[in-house]
């Protein structure tokens, strides 16, 4: 079978979910860090659908991917910029498909873990991003990929702070997901929302899952 | 009191104007984003050699583009890492037949920024592979993951790969050069007084009176250890004991670098040369190149360190190949 | 607390030693009395050039020892006036076969010391004569009888005497052209923090937080003026009119030198560089040359001075002859 | 008429007058300076001495200039060399007589105004010197010389301070004559005694006249 999911809209479905994100994830990264990751995720969204509307003829990911290496600021902008990178070479060699998603997730991660030299485990968005490529790795679905990312981004607000900037981190966090994760996790939210319609996912707000609902 | 002398907005720019009025025949300034290249190079170099980092360590890196040595260099703001943009745009500027080789001193921001810029270089089928300058003995913890921290030793590293450029290896053996330079490096600092803290103003930590940060960083950071001042004979001599104690390969030929870390004058530097000489000479060993003088400062801190690169066969060429950069002394390469 | 790194005993010697052995292909060491020479000298210079004074001005002035600069260079202890009889001693071995020339800097002592060494060498038969390098606009006063202070246009005057000196110029010539580089020379400095005290250790002197000294010297003399601090644009636009107000001869283009006082960065003196070019490009002054680094310093003061040469018609040649010595940048020399 | 003087003589006559001054010559400099110009003279002159011993075949003002040129500290060292350089060039031009020596003060005179800058009425040695060398010009004889040198030098305790080191002086020193000047006034003092040894000098003691005699 050959699903092709159409780039655009996976990118301004993930650009509206990150605006409908913003305060949580913004909550998130004062809890562990400095408080911007919310902003340097919907200002780097917002700017990818500009880009998208003023060069429509270009490769969407290629856009996303220079604007978020380009402009976006933080530790987590370049890296979800290589991420876009990688799946925008991956689908030009693979097709719009899922072979073309399993292999740009696949490259992704690995261009993020030799940058950013972060394991599993270590409180960073590559807790959502490798249950991803497992999951397409083995031949599961978007619905089914989307589900591992969420859960693996989840699991962060258990994490205990072991090393390198997870260490700063201390007691303080535990209980609420790396806000890195949790925002890497909407992206398959947005794409297995885009390439399978009819799964059930929830909302945004399900998928964030924080702050836990009362 | 803020004893800077700084322009309010866009300090690094500023001052990456007025290198670059300052040596019109040597570099060209790109504005945005902001990096300065080499306006000549050896025919027979195949590799681009770029290096970068936070600014007030002046004059590394831009003092030492130009022919023989760097190919581009690309300033973060002061203490802080540049963006990937400018690492990968002036990598592209720069890159030779056999792609690019990044000189990267061990700071986390620095590793991350180089590292996105080089799988961009990477995608864009762009050969590329880094260098990592790791020395300060005071950070030579196994128990760290982060590693030992680069300091002094990286001009040296960067002299060396410049000759070694232009004698026209390639990406691969330069990388595997550049990395045996850095493995026969080793550093330690001291400090009498802090750098001015560049936001605030004022000495960004206070030292007693009678002791010296032993085993300081040139971002300012504390050394791990606050000891009673010694004599300047016991102290350069200790410094000296340890960076060859530390060397475990050492040859009986090295290079040396006594470096200030901003504020600390010739004079001293001069009689620490002086003295470091006294030790390797009693200890035998012989040295073929020395520098002397502020290279790798941490903004205008009062202090010194003391970097011993142990030499390998051919090196040596590479040392004295020339080189026509703003800061790195003709009288090295000119014998 | 003393920040200075120097040993207890002979500090001078020892940093001279340490220097000679940092230039090894350029310098010879005198120990007894205490100068360096130049290993290599132009053919076609007739007469030997010597300069000296107080140490911590360094690289001033054995770092411009070398070919195409001075023959010699002559220390006293640390802000004190060399003897005679080193003056005298280091003149006799670099006398060409016209005599020898004294560049010497306004100070009492100094002139003393290098007068007497004169009176030496002239009853020895050997023709001698002295440029006075007396620029320092904060001591231009027609009250006092000693005149303006000699400061950073030195290096200017020393690099400008090289070039004429290696052209062939006889004594009398050399002497004349030394004065007209003297009398086209002004300069202006200012400090945030006074230099430390060599002897006591501790600043030299307090400054109350928000004001620095406008005209301060480089033995660290209070300037006449302490004032508020203006802001960082306000402070180099105020000092560069100044010295331009000041060259009532100035010539539309001039040789620029923007010198650290000791402890300013790199990174300061390239964003001052920046907005003096500003200002002289907006006065219409074209800039030939320039220096931008810590030429002459006072000890590890924080602060910056800015010199203007108001250049005459071939003196560019002679600041761009081939200068080969340890601290004059050859990229002034090389294009 | 050509009295040779005995060069020798005089600088042995002056090593000896400058032990038997030294407690006021130190005193004087005490007051209008830093206290160490009785040591100068007195070991400059020890040093001549030795020198004298040590190589008896050379011409004696060459010795002493070297010695004081080379190795006396303080202003007065290697100004006071100038002056045995000039007499000792002099001597050896125009014989050991009052013609040599008239144009030795002359020459030395004016080297050390050439250096020193001071000119007379400044409270320094040439107010000793300037009224020697007039009388030697004049045609004087040594014992006027020096008479003319001594009353030069003793005039300097009424001198205002007015400008150079002499102004930081100040009312301090005002009544005592200035070391240096009194000091080379003891050089005309000595050879007078040496060529006119009949002549009526008074004792070291009276040519410094200070502390005043009670
Ligand atoms: N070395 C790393 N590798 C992968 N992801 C990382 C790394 N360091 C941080 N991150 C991710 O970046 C997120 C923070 O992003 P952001 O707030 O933009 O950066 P900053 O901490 O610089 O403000 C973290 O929640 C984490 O998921
Ligand atoms: N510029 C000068 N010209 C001539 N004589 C001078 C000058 N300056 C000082 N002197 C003489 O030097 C004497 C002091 O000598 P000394 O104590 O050896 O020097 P210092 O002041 O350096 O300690 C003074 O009493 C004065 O006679
Ligand atoms: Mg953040
Ligand atoms: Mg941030
Ligand atoms: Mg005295
Ligand atoms: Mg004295």
């Amino acid at each position: 079978m050959t699903v092709t999911v159409d780039q655009e809209k996976v990118l301004r479905t993930y650009a509206e979910a990150a605006r409908t994100a913003h305060d949580a994830l913004t909550a998130l990264d004062q809890l562990s860090g400095d408080g911007d990751f919310g902003d340097n995720l919907r200002e780097g969204l917002d700017g990818v659908e500009a880009g998208l509307d003023a060069r429509p003829g270009e490769a969407p990911f290629a856009v996303a991917a220079g604007v978020f290496l380009d402009e976006v600021g933080g530790t987590s902008g370049p890296l979800i910029g290589l991420l876009f990178q990688e799946v925008g070479r991956a689908l030009a060699a693979h097709g719009d498909g899922r072979e073309g998603w399993a292999a740009g997730v696949r490259e992704g991660l690995a261009a993020i873990q030799r940058v950013g030299e972060a394991e599993p485990g270590d409180r960073t968005m590559v807790d959502a991003l490798a249950p991803a490529r497992d999951a397409l790795d083995g031949g599961a679905g978007f619905a089914d990929a989307a589900r591992a990312a969420l859960a693996g981004a989840r699991a962060t607000a258990d994490i205990r702070a072991r090393r390198g900037r997870a260490s700063y981190v201390g007691e303080r966090a535990l209980g609420a997901p790396d806000p890195g994760a949790t925002g890497v996790a909407l992206l398959f939210w947005s794409l297995a929302r885009v390439a399978e319609p009819d799964a059930d996912l929830g909302s945004v707000a399900d998928a964030v899952g924080w702050p836990a609902a009362s | 009191m803020n004893r800077l002398f700084l322009p309010a907005e866009a300090p690094v720019d500023a001052a990456l104007r007025g290198f670059a009025l300052a040596h019109p025949g040597l570099v060209r300034l790109h504005e945005d984003p902001l990096y300065v290249t080499a306006r000549d190079r050896h025919p027979g170099r195949r590799v681009g050699l770029l290096s970068g980092g936070g600014s007030g360590h002046e004059p590394l890196h831009a003092g030492f583009v130009g022919r023989g040595m760097l190919d581009a260099a690309v300033p973060g703001r002061v203490f802080a890492s540049p963006h990937n943009r400018q690492v990968y745009e002036a990598s592209r500027a720069v890159a030779g037949e056999d792609g690019v080789l990044h000189v990267v001193k061990n700071y986390t921001g620095d590793r991350i920024n180089f590292g996105i810029a080089a799988e961009r270089l990477r995608a864009d089928g762009i050969p590329v592979r880094r260098v990592l300058v790791d020395d300060d003995l005071a950070t030579d913890d196994a128990e760290t993951a982060t590693g030992r921290r680069g300091t002094g030793a990286t001009v040296v590293v960067e002299k060396l790969l410049g000759g070694a450029a232009d004698a026209g290896l390639g990406l691969d053996e330069l990388a595997e050069a550049g990395a045996a330079f850095a493995a026969a490096s080793r550093s330690i600092a001291v400090a009498a007084r802090a750098q001015t803290a560049p936001g605030r103003g004022g000495e960004a930590f206070e030292l007693v009176d009678g002791e010296i940060e032993y085993g300081v960083g040139i971002h300012g950071e504390r050394a791990a250890r606050t000891v009673e001042r010694p004599d300047f004979e016991d102290l350069v001599d200790r410094m000296t004991q340890q960076v060859l104690d530390a060397l475990t390969d050492a040859s009986d030929t090295v290079l040396l670098l006594v470096n200030g870390l901003g504020a600390t004058t010739l004079l001293e530097l001069y009689a620490v040369h002086d003295r470091v000489r006294h030790v390797l000479g009693e200890r035998g060993v012989s040295v073929a190149g020395q520098l002397v003088g502020t290279f790798v400062p941490a903004l205008d801190m009062s202090g010194f360190s003391v970097t011993v690169t142990s030499l390998r066969e051919n090196w040596l060429d590479w040392w004295h190949a020339p080189a026509l950069t703003p800061a790195f002394p003709v009288s090295e390469t000119a014998r």
